[in-house]
């Protein structure tokens, strides 16, 4: 067994991409599928440079269809598989996360939110919040964990193994573009040191023992004969969903005690609202933020309570309103007037921020 | 005097009598592949994918474990299996819709980096499942539900050629053949062989099988052989495609 | 130094606008201050403007973007016009002085506008492959994220292997920095 | 193993025991078309869809060669030759 990658804690200087490979690394990720796509390339650069020091996997498939499919393969041989993508990739991969939905198979995608619709660019968004969390044909039975610093994306893949492997619902760390590419500083750690242990693996296919002769077979489905027999099982994946999403659910608050305007906003914006209330504050202004860690399962009763004390929510997104639709529903029943301040494929700035809470004073 | 119907050690007699159609050739690829495994002793070490279309009825075929996943997908999900447990005898069971349309990508691209794995392609010229609609396989002239008045090549294109296309493209050590349900003992021991390629670790391994759909074809027996033996050789030729070369004792 | 400083450092593709920068933000990294650097990046993989993006604090830094940076460097025409948007009262603005043609295009409502012959000084005096040190050290002088020993230090650790191979560079390297710093010290 | 719950449908030839798990065929008619001496014929026994099985019309015809049981793609005949 070669040495662990990292050993005890160090404060290192680096990109996202690079944050996640080393964070895959620390988690002990057995393999990864990917397939280029920028902005996550580097993910895979980083990976195939340090994986095989460790005697871990790569393989580069053929598209992202075949690179979600893979690690599907690769999770239900027992092995803690991830892939990684980003926009048009995210969209071809949205079939194999179904199929991890239904199989309950405990795979970790990290996802690089790129510009949006169509190829557009390479750089950043937040609109890729709807697909990763509902894409497919099916109905999200999924965790998706949207990070803001290279701290968060380091804490939250190795997080994201265990919380896969605990609950078996497919588990995403949505970062993006400027995640990706950004560096800045953080710790990053062996996590037996912070006391974390990695969740065992185990395999849902080549088992030992010959099936049929001394235990049967595994015969894995994702298809049904009838309605009856798939809302039964639909039924089922619902019920641990709901179970589970209570001891998933992750949210933050900043100043939202007293706070008449509270902002909501997740990912990266959340870096600008937390920055932009600290000064608003120094003016005076009675203002918080509240800011969902998990977007699947939504902290939604938490919100709630918060909104339901303040005068007015703006919700703040790089994107045309794919965020805001999941916190109108999370508050359905409140009158507390919400404003949008949408800013699709844009980065959000402190500095707009304050602007935008004083303009509407 | 017999008492138990004679099949495969590595058939699951408890899911029998299987789920496809009478005389659906199926049946006969997969009985070939379960002697096949039989003989090369490996049922322990089998996992077998299938795709969609009428191959993911096979996904409780096997006393082996199995996954059933999406249409094309098989080749990935094996793959994947593959690159994470090498020591697993790895099977991708398809339709030629699987492997020669959806999944094309895959096949080729399995092939190309000569993925340790078998595939086993079953040819019956059109799509079984959605209800006989034209497969890629699908010969000139050939009446289906999206080719009412016959294949055009025209407008539609000439059969794909499959074990001609993954022999193109795949180096020494690759397997290919292609045998047909007419004559389940070449079947047999072509699928054995590309096992057995997998088992030694030479590369990639493909058999194709030509195969009945009397359902779809609207055929009695007398006509799904006449299919199978006198129409579809005359444009897919039975036979081994690529074998690695005998090791040197 | 409470405030974050912002800088934007503006150049066409291979002008060596982001090695300078990940050199410098390393360097403050290094002394144990917070510092952010995102490149900007498009379809392309070279060519057009790239700009970047550089915040150094004691702080945790916000977003990764600003709206109205305290320094822009900009070293081209095309880096110019892309990067007055970042300008305000409170920005020095910072410019080649060979760039031709460009008067009308400079901000009107900068804290200070200022031309350095960087590039005929790389050029004439020292070496074209050190102009974008030379930004470095005008960068540093304008911003004082880290001082000049540290400066060079980061230099040391980023190109040594080079100043093995070949000792010249070192001294070239570390007047291009030190040059950069006297361009501007007396302009702002 | 459920193999006692196969029904059969026993034959004996002169050269072979021909036997039919009725429970396993589907009447698909294949192996009459592949018997070379042209003896086997649908039965008067059901198969499992509830269609005619088959059974060799003339048991003195069958050379007991296997290949009924070879082209059933559901293993429901097995052919036990005499010594």
């Amino acid at each position: 067994m070669a040495e662990k990658p990292i050993q005890g804690e160090k404060r290192v200087f680096m990109t996202g991409n690079e944050v996640a490979a080393w964070a895959a690394l620390a988690a002990e990720a057995d393999i990864m599928y990917g397939y280029p796509i920028t902005p996550q390339n580097e993910i895979m650069h980083y990976w195939t440079r340090l994986s095989p020091k460790f005697d871990r996997g790569f393989l580069q498939t053929e598209d992202e269809i075949s690179a979600g499919f893979t690690t599907c393969g690769g999770v239900l041989s027992g092995k803690r598989a991830f892939t990684a993508t980003a926009g048009p990739g995210n969209t071809l991969m949205q079939e194999s996360m179904t199929m991890a939905e239904m199989m309950r198979i405990p795979l970790v995608c990290v996802v690089q939110q790129r510009g949006g619709p169509s190829t557009a660019t390479v750089i950043y968004s937040q609109q890729e919040a709807t697909m990763t969390c509902y894409g497919g044909n099916g109905e999200g039975f999924r965790i998706v964990y949207s990070t803001s610093t290279h701290q968060e994306l380091y804490d939250y893949v190795i997080k994201g193994f265990n919380t896969a492997w605990t609950y078996r619902f497919p588990t995403f760390v949505l970062g993006d573009g400027y995640q990706a590419k950004m560096r800045e500083s953080l710790h990053i750690y062996d996590p037996a040191t912070k006391g974390i242990n990695m969740v065992a693996t185990e395999p849902s296919l080549g088992l030992e023992g010959t099936p049929g002769v001394d235990r049967d077979p595994q015969h894995l489905r994702n298809t049904y004969n009838t309605e009856e027999e798939l809302y039964e099982v639909v039924s089922e994946l619902v019920a641990d969903y709901e179970k589970a999403a209570p001891e998933i659910v992750e949210y933050q608050t900043f100043d939202t005690d007293d706070a008449e305007i509270v902002i909501v906003a997740h990912g990266i914006v959340t870096r600008a609202a937390q920055a932009a209330v600290k000064e608003l504050r120094e003016e005076g202004i009675k203002v918080g933020h509240f800011r969902p860690i998990t977007l699947r399962p939504f902290p939604a009763n938490e919100l709630k309570e918060i909104a339901s004390k303040a005068k007015k929510l703006i919700v703040m997104e790089s994107a045309q309103g794919q965020f805001d639709r999941m916190v109108k529903h999370a508050i359905y029943g409140l009158t507390t007037p919400i404003e949008d301040y949408f800013k699709p494929g844009m980065g959000i700035t402190s500095e707009e921020i304050v602007e935008y809470v004083k303009k509407g004073m | 005097m017999s008492k138990a119907p004679n099949m495969p050690k590595s058939w699951r007699e408890e899911t029998k009598p299987h789920k496809f159609c009478p005389g659906c050739g199926h049946g006969l690829v997969l009985k070939a592949l379960g002697q096949a495994i039989d003989e090369l002793g490996i049922q322990d070490r089998v996992v077998f994918g299938c795709d969609i279309g009428c191959s993911l009825l096979s996904f409780d075929f096997f006393n082996v474990d199995s996954v059933q996943t999406h249409h094309g997908r098989t080749t990935p999900v094996v793959t994947g299996v593959k690159r994470a447990r090498p020591d697993r005898i790895c099977i991708a069971y398809m339709g030629d819709g699987g492997g020669y349309a959806i999944g094309s990508q895959h096949l080729v691209n399995a092939a190309a980096r000569n993925e340790k794995i078998t595939v086993i392609l079953a040819n019956n010229c059109n799509y079984g499942m959605t209800g006989g609609q034209m497969a890629p396989t699908s010969l000139p002239g050939m009446k289906t539900e999206t080719t009412p008045y016959g294949r055009d090549p025209e407008v539609t294109g000439y059969p794909t050629q499959g074990p001609e296309m993954v022999s193109a493209i795949t180096r020494e050590g690759a397997y290919v053949a292609r045998g047909t349900v007419a004559n389940v003992r070449q079947l047999k021991n072509y699928i054995k062989k590309a096992l057995q390629n997998q088992v030694e670790g030479n590369g990639f391994s493909f058999v194709e099988a030509l195969s009945g759909c009397p359902t779809n074809w609207s055929t009695n027996a007398k006509d799904t052989w006449a299919f199978i033996e006198e129409t579809m050789p005359k444009y897919f030729k039975v036979g081994e495609l690529k074998a690695p070369a005998k090791k040197e004792e | 130094m409470a405030k974050t400083v912002k800088i934007a450092l503006a150049g066409e593709g291979g002008q060596g606008v982001q090695s300078v920068a990940g050199i410098m933000v390393g360097a403050a990294n290094d002394k144990g201050r917070e510092a952010l650097y995102i490149p900007n990046f498009g379809v392309e993989q070279r060519g057009g403007v790239s700009v970047a993006f550089c915040q150094i604090s004691d702080d945790k830094i916000g977003s990764p973007k600003f709206k109205k940076a305290d320094l822009v460097i900009a070293l081209s025409d095309r880096a110019v016009r892309r990067t007055t948007q970042y300008v305000d009262e409170n920005t020095v603005f910072i410019y080649d002085s060979s760039i031709e043609d460009i008067e009308d295009d400079l901000p009107k409502n900068a804290k200070k506008v200022i031309g350095i012959p960087a590039l005929d000084v790389a050029k004439k005096e020292l070496h074209p492959r050190v102009f974008n040190v030379i930004i470095m050290g005008a960068a540093i002088e304008a911003t004082h994220i880290v001082e000049m020993p540290e400066a060079k230090e980061a230099l040391e650790k980023k190109l040594g292997y080079k100043f093995e191979q070949n000792p010249k560079l070192r001294p070239l390297n570390f007047t291009a920095l030190e040059k950069g710093a006297e361009l501007v010290k007396e302009l702002l | 193993m459920t193999t006692s719950a196969y029904k059969m449908l026993q034959v004996d030839t002169k050269k072979a025991v021909f036997t039919l798990f009725t429970g396993l065929c589907k009447g698909c008619g294949l192996c009459t078309q592949k018997c070379p001496v042209k003896t086997l014929d649908w039965s008067e026994t059901l198969g499992v869809y509830g269609t005619p099985a088959v059974q060799p019309k003339n048991a003195d015809d069958c050379t007991g060669c296997g290949m009924c049981a070879m082209v059933c793609p559901d293993c429901a005949i097995t052919i036990e030759r005499k010594k």
